[in-house]
């Protein structure tokens, strides 16, 4: 049993989630509250990467990261930054595919607060950030939550985008769902069935902390 | 000074009303808006916390303008620094109650003022509790000190003290008064409770349908100095009942009922809810504590 | 439903879809058999065949899923050849030194290939490099496709500077003349032979799929994969 | 008649709280729950409508038995049909003020006591409004008629008026007198209010810390009769002021001030907020409608 | 260009949130408020079906379900009901697979609301079935929304699951994303190129009328 591949993969679940809780509050706070005529389109737009087909969204990924091209190339020059055959790749490719499982339940969340919590904090001269951060965000726990969970479980089971910018590579990209898939495809199903039940132990461990430790579990008995 | 000068149309469903508002208020005062439900009482407090923006008109208080729609001026809610207590109390339900007066605290401000108000407010006991597990009361308690932990300049109370308990109202009332004094507060305070309004405020601004009808000072306005001469109560007919050729006719003043006599003729006047003065020329009362 | 009934149903192997699609055309004009083509990969479709699978067909890329579709008491024969692929080394970019010296070239970031554990071609490509001792030097360059076909995707997306994928990649209508490709020297891999077994299906079996099965070894089917760029036995 | 016997114990992160209540409400009785903030009030209300499950005890409504914990008896609180008016309100944000009214008709129930009750709470221009665009006030009206859709046997309101101004208040509470008689509904109400209490209510039960500490009929739990030989005001004590050798005391009762002569000494035994009792033995009032 | 693809892959989306929609709102409602202990891990489960590489869940899949084994051979054997190579087998796998999507955001909404807007409906006599679809879910529109795009969003690019149990076969469950992949597979870029275009499109205008619809755009304008 090759362990990398379950290590990479909770790597990647956990670099990715973290990303996409910081790059999400932003604009699920802006799309729950701008009155932009725009928001429609937007909202639409956050969920369009689930549409195509994981390994097709990756090719196109692939083409516009390629340093090849023009964009990739300036990426690489630029910032030396390079996205393909890499885990930086993977990153950002689970972070644009997952993005619409972050956003939507965040922004749903602030929707349903009432507005006087927001207001309230205004008028005691604290800031945007600090009320977002201190009051908003606190308060839309369950849905913060929903957002982690489907971001984390989605990015442990993706294979499709990332097997193809990411190029399998043993130790660098080859993570679990890749390694499981190549199992199967080369008909060891025992081989598979190892990975897969180790994969979903470990997620379903570490899933029900959270929900653990989100419905009070640890709270009410360390009093 | 407070100066007001405020336009709005306030849209809904159901129809608009077209709020025009002139007010000027004196630092230090202790102001009411007193008008009917949704004569515009709660917009003109957003408006000036700045949470509502007018269609036009200017906010100016002491030397800044905080609203200008011309100079196009707009300062937004954290830099008008106003103590708001909203009618839905506005607790932040993932703090306790001492975190919720905490949040409130400014930069370097001392913290003793907390456990001063949690003191005050008899929150003592609760202020490890979360506000979904308080009692109506109790929660309107915590918005109410917590508007006070700031200090700020400018005191704005929606009903602060509706639901509570008269002990209670009675205590905050005091402490009101107290704050508004110690911390040279410009309060303005919306109350349907004449007694509350009396006791409290300096001056009174009636608000019908956008509009100020009418404002005095609060003995003006309530016609409370016509009573210095002569005895007389307002009160409510809530009983009217026939003993013999007389009739007997019980009225509501304050929380006590008092039964005036009456003929046919003049009962047949009254019916029961009717609001009437019960006065007196020959008055010299007596006055002892409880 | 009817209509689906008559039609001969191959599985068929991505990498070999437009092979097949000629084949079929050229059978269908002759007999007027009518053809359904159900593309996946290789794997795919031996777990489905397993699991009783609808197809009367089924055209692999190599040999070992037929044989365990046979092994697995799913095929009414043994596994037999149809036809043998063969390895180019490929790029699309420019001015590419295209041989397996320059793979060593810090100019290559990239290589790419089948992954060996799934594709055939992925075994003949490692095995190339193992013969001129380059596997433990290209290590960290080599990227591997699910697929050929993704294999190819590398290649075309120029994500991978340069790759091995099958002549018949290269011959495709697609990918005729695009980018540069060599031919590798087919005695340093072993044979890519790919297997075509008829499957045993519970229901009835398509009576036409037996005439298509013996087509296939036809000098006529022959010279249409030759053409695909696949190595056939006269 | 109900006949409630409860014990709960009211847990919170702060401390906890032991209800203990014995309670007889006859049929068709108007009663009211009094108490501090935090007494229990809401708890026992909730728990005789079958949204909180009492530790143990009995709940007897009729001849029915609602909950028994001995016998497992629990009724839903669909099966108990009382008319509940919640303290925040409550009112279904995705319908309108006409649609929250008619979501409370029974099947088979006749539509035009909808016409009938908005109209009543002059709800009539707002019908086809949201709750979110509603004022307090109108919120809380919508609340106390969609109680009254069902005509409930037993009604319970948790501070229904306390947003109300004066005009829509008195107008309410006669409402409430009304159908409370009309419909032969027992009415149990929460409130701080003396006034009101006095007005509406039969008998009034006081609770402290989960405990009843004292019930009667409201005018001997005011102790209302000792004002039907002399005349007698509770005031409070708003000013003192020095007018050369005496003093005046300006005293609040109801919404009206009066002002008291006293000389030094009595003077000396007052201070402003003072509640106060203002008697007079020779009293002839005139009356007088406004 | 073959339409049948796209077609059955809006039917497929279609049916898939419509059957999700439904059996979600239970699970979400008892996981919104009961107070079992073993909530967390009934939260857990629901979120596991993303864990697994879809074709691996696929694979999976077509073990349980087919005739040849146990399970699926009652099913055919005594329901009738053929779970793989059809169309019905692939609304099957794709309810499994996007269960996540519809569950949590339906439940945050629900955990959200005040609990007394329940309880008034019960005080008037109205059961708990009228409550939820009256008053519960109106007020959590933007949760059921964020549930039915992700789902319908999902579903529409989902092809591992689908093309495992499914089989590919024209007209009956090759839809639109393995036909995508399957040009791409076969090179045919410039016919995946216009199949993406026209899946995307398409589901774009789909998401945007229902968001519009929610913003009340179409409201606004009509009166
Ligand atoms: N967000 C809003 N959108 C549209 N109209 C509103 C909004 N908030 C309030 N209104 C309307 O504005 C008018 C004034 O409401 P406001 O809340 O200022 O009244 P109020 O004087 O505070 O009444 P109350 O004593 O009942 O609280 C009402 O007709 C109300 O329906
Ligand atoms: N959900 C709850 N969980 C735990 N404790 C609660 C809960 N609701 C109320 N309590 C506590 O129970 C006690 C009684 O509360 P209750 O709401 O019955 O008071 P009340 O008499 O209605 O007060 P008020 O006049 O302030 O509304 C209070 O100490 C309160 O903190
Ligand atoms: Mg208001
Ligand atoms: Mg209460």
């Amino acid at each position: 049993m090759d362990w990398q591949p379950l290590v990479l993969t909770f790597k990647l679940a956990v670099v990715t989630t973290a990303i996409l809780f910081v790059v999400s509050i932003p604009i699920a706070r802006w799309l729950s509250s701008t009155k932009s005529k725009i928001r429609p389109v937007l909202e639409t737009l956050v969920s369009m990467p689930l549409v195509l087909p994981p390994t097709v969204l990756g090719f196109y990924m692939l083409v516009v990261f390629s340093p090849e091209n023009a964009f990739g190339n300036w990426l690489n020059e630029w910032l030396g930054i390079k996205l393909i055959f890499s885990f930086g790749g993977l990153v950002v490719a689970s972070v644009i595919y997952s993005l619409p499982f972050m956003v939507q339940p965040i922004q749903a969340g602030l929707s349903s607060l009432p507005s006087t919590l927001k207001e309230a904090s205004y008028t005691m001269g604290k800031s945007k950030m600090t009320t977002l951060l201190k009051v908003l965000l606190p308060n839309i726990k369950p849905s913060l939550l929903t957002g982690i969970v489907l971001s984390f479980a989605h990015t442990v089971g993706e294979f499709g985008v990332v097997l193809m910018i990411g190029g399998n590579m043993p130790g660098k990209t080859k993570v679990a769902s890749i390694a499981i898939y190549d199992e199967v495809e080369a008909l060891n199903y025992v081989a598979a069935n190892s990975y897969s039940l180790i994969l979903f132990t470990i997620t379903f461990f570490i899933l029900l902390l959270v929900y653990l430790t989100n419905g009070g579990y640890f709270k009410r008995y360390s009093q | 000074m407070i100066s007001l000068n405020l336009k709005k149309t306030l849209k809904s469903a159901g129809g608009k009303i077209d709020l025009n508002l002139q007010l000027t208020i004196e630092k230090g005062q202790f102001v009411t808006l007193f008008g009917e439900s949704g004569a515009g009482k709660t917009s003109t407090l957003r408006m000036l916390s700045g949470l509502l923006r007018p269609d036009s008109g200017t906010i100016k208080v002491g030397e800044t303008i905080w609203f200008d729609s011309h100079k196009n001026i707009d300062l937004k809610p954290q830099q008008r620094k106003v103590g708001y207590v909203f009618q839905d109390y506005a607790l932040f339900p993932n703090m306790s109650v001492r975190q919720n007066l905490e949040y409130a605290l400014q930069k370097n401000q001392d913290r003793t003022i907390i456990g001063e108000l949690l003191e005050f407010a008899e929150l003592g006991e609760l202020e490890q509790r979360k506000p979904e597990t308080l009692s109506g009361g109790q929660k309107q308690r915590v918005a109410l000190v917590r508007a006070l932990v700031q200090r700020p300049e400018i005191l704005i109370l929606d009903e602060p003290l509706s639901a509570l308990d008269l002990k209670m109202r009675i205590k905050l009332q005091e402490y009101l008064l107290q704050v508004h004094k110690k911390y040279n507060l410009t309060t303005i305070l919306v109350s349907h409770d004449i007694g509350e309004i009396v006791k409290l405020s300096d001056r009174v601004y009636e608000l019908q349908n956008g509009s100020v009808i009418k404002k005095g000072t609060t003995t003006d306005f309530f016609g409370l100095n016509k009573t210095s001469a002569k005895f007389r109560f307002s009160g409510e007919v809530l009983k009217i009942q026939r003993e013999d050729v007389l009739y007997v006719i019980s009225v509501l003043i304050g929380n006590d009922i008092i039964k005036v006599v009456a003929d046919r003729t003049e009962a047949n006047n009254f019916k029961i809810g009717d609001q009437v003065l019960v006065a007196s020329k020959a008055f010299n009362p007596i006055i002892q504590k409880i | 439903q009817n209509n689906n009934d008559k039609k001969i149903i191959i599985a068929t192997a991505a990498n070999i879809e437009s092979a097949m699609l000629a084949l079929t055309n050229a059978y269908a004009h002759k007999t007027g058999v009518k053809f359904e083509l159900i593309v996946g990969s290789s794997g795919k479709l031996t777990a489905q065949i397993m699991e009783g699978a609808p197809y009367d067909i089924f055209v692999a890329a190599n040999m070992k899923y037929p044989e365990a579709v046979y092994a697995g008491g799913k095929a009414k024969n043994k596994p037999k050849v149809y036809a043998k692929g063969k390895l180019v080394l490929w790029s699309m970019i420019e001015n590419t030194p295209i041989s397996i010296a320059a793979l060593s070239d810090p100019v290559i970031e990239h290589i790419a290939l089948a992954n060996p554990k799934t594709a055939p071609y992925g075994v003949a490509a490692q095995e190339v490099l193992q013969h001129y001792g380059l596997n433990e030097i290209l290590g960290s360059k080599l990227v591997f496709g699910e697929s050929i076909g993704q294999t190819d995707q590398f290649i075309i997306s120029r994500a991978a500077q340069i790759g091995f994928t099958a002549l018949s990649t290269v011959l495709s209508p697609e990918m005729k003349g695009k980018g540069s490709w060599i031919l590798i020297n087919p005695s340093l891999y072993s044979n890519i032979s790919q297997g075509v077994v008829l499957v045993n299906r519970k229901e009835e079996t398509n009576q036409g799929s037996q005439g298509f099965y013996d087509f296939l070894f036809s000098v006529e089917a022959k010279e249409i994969l030759k053409e695909f760029g696949y190595l056939v036995d006269e």
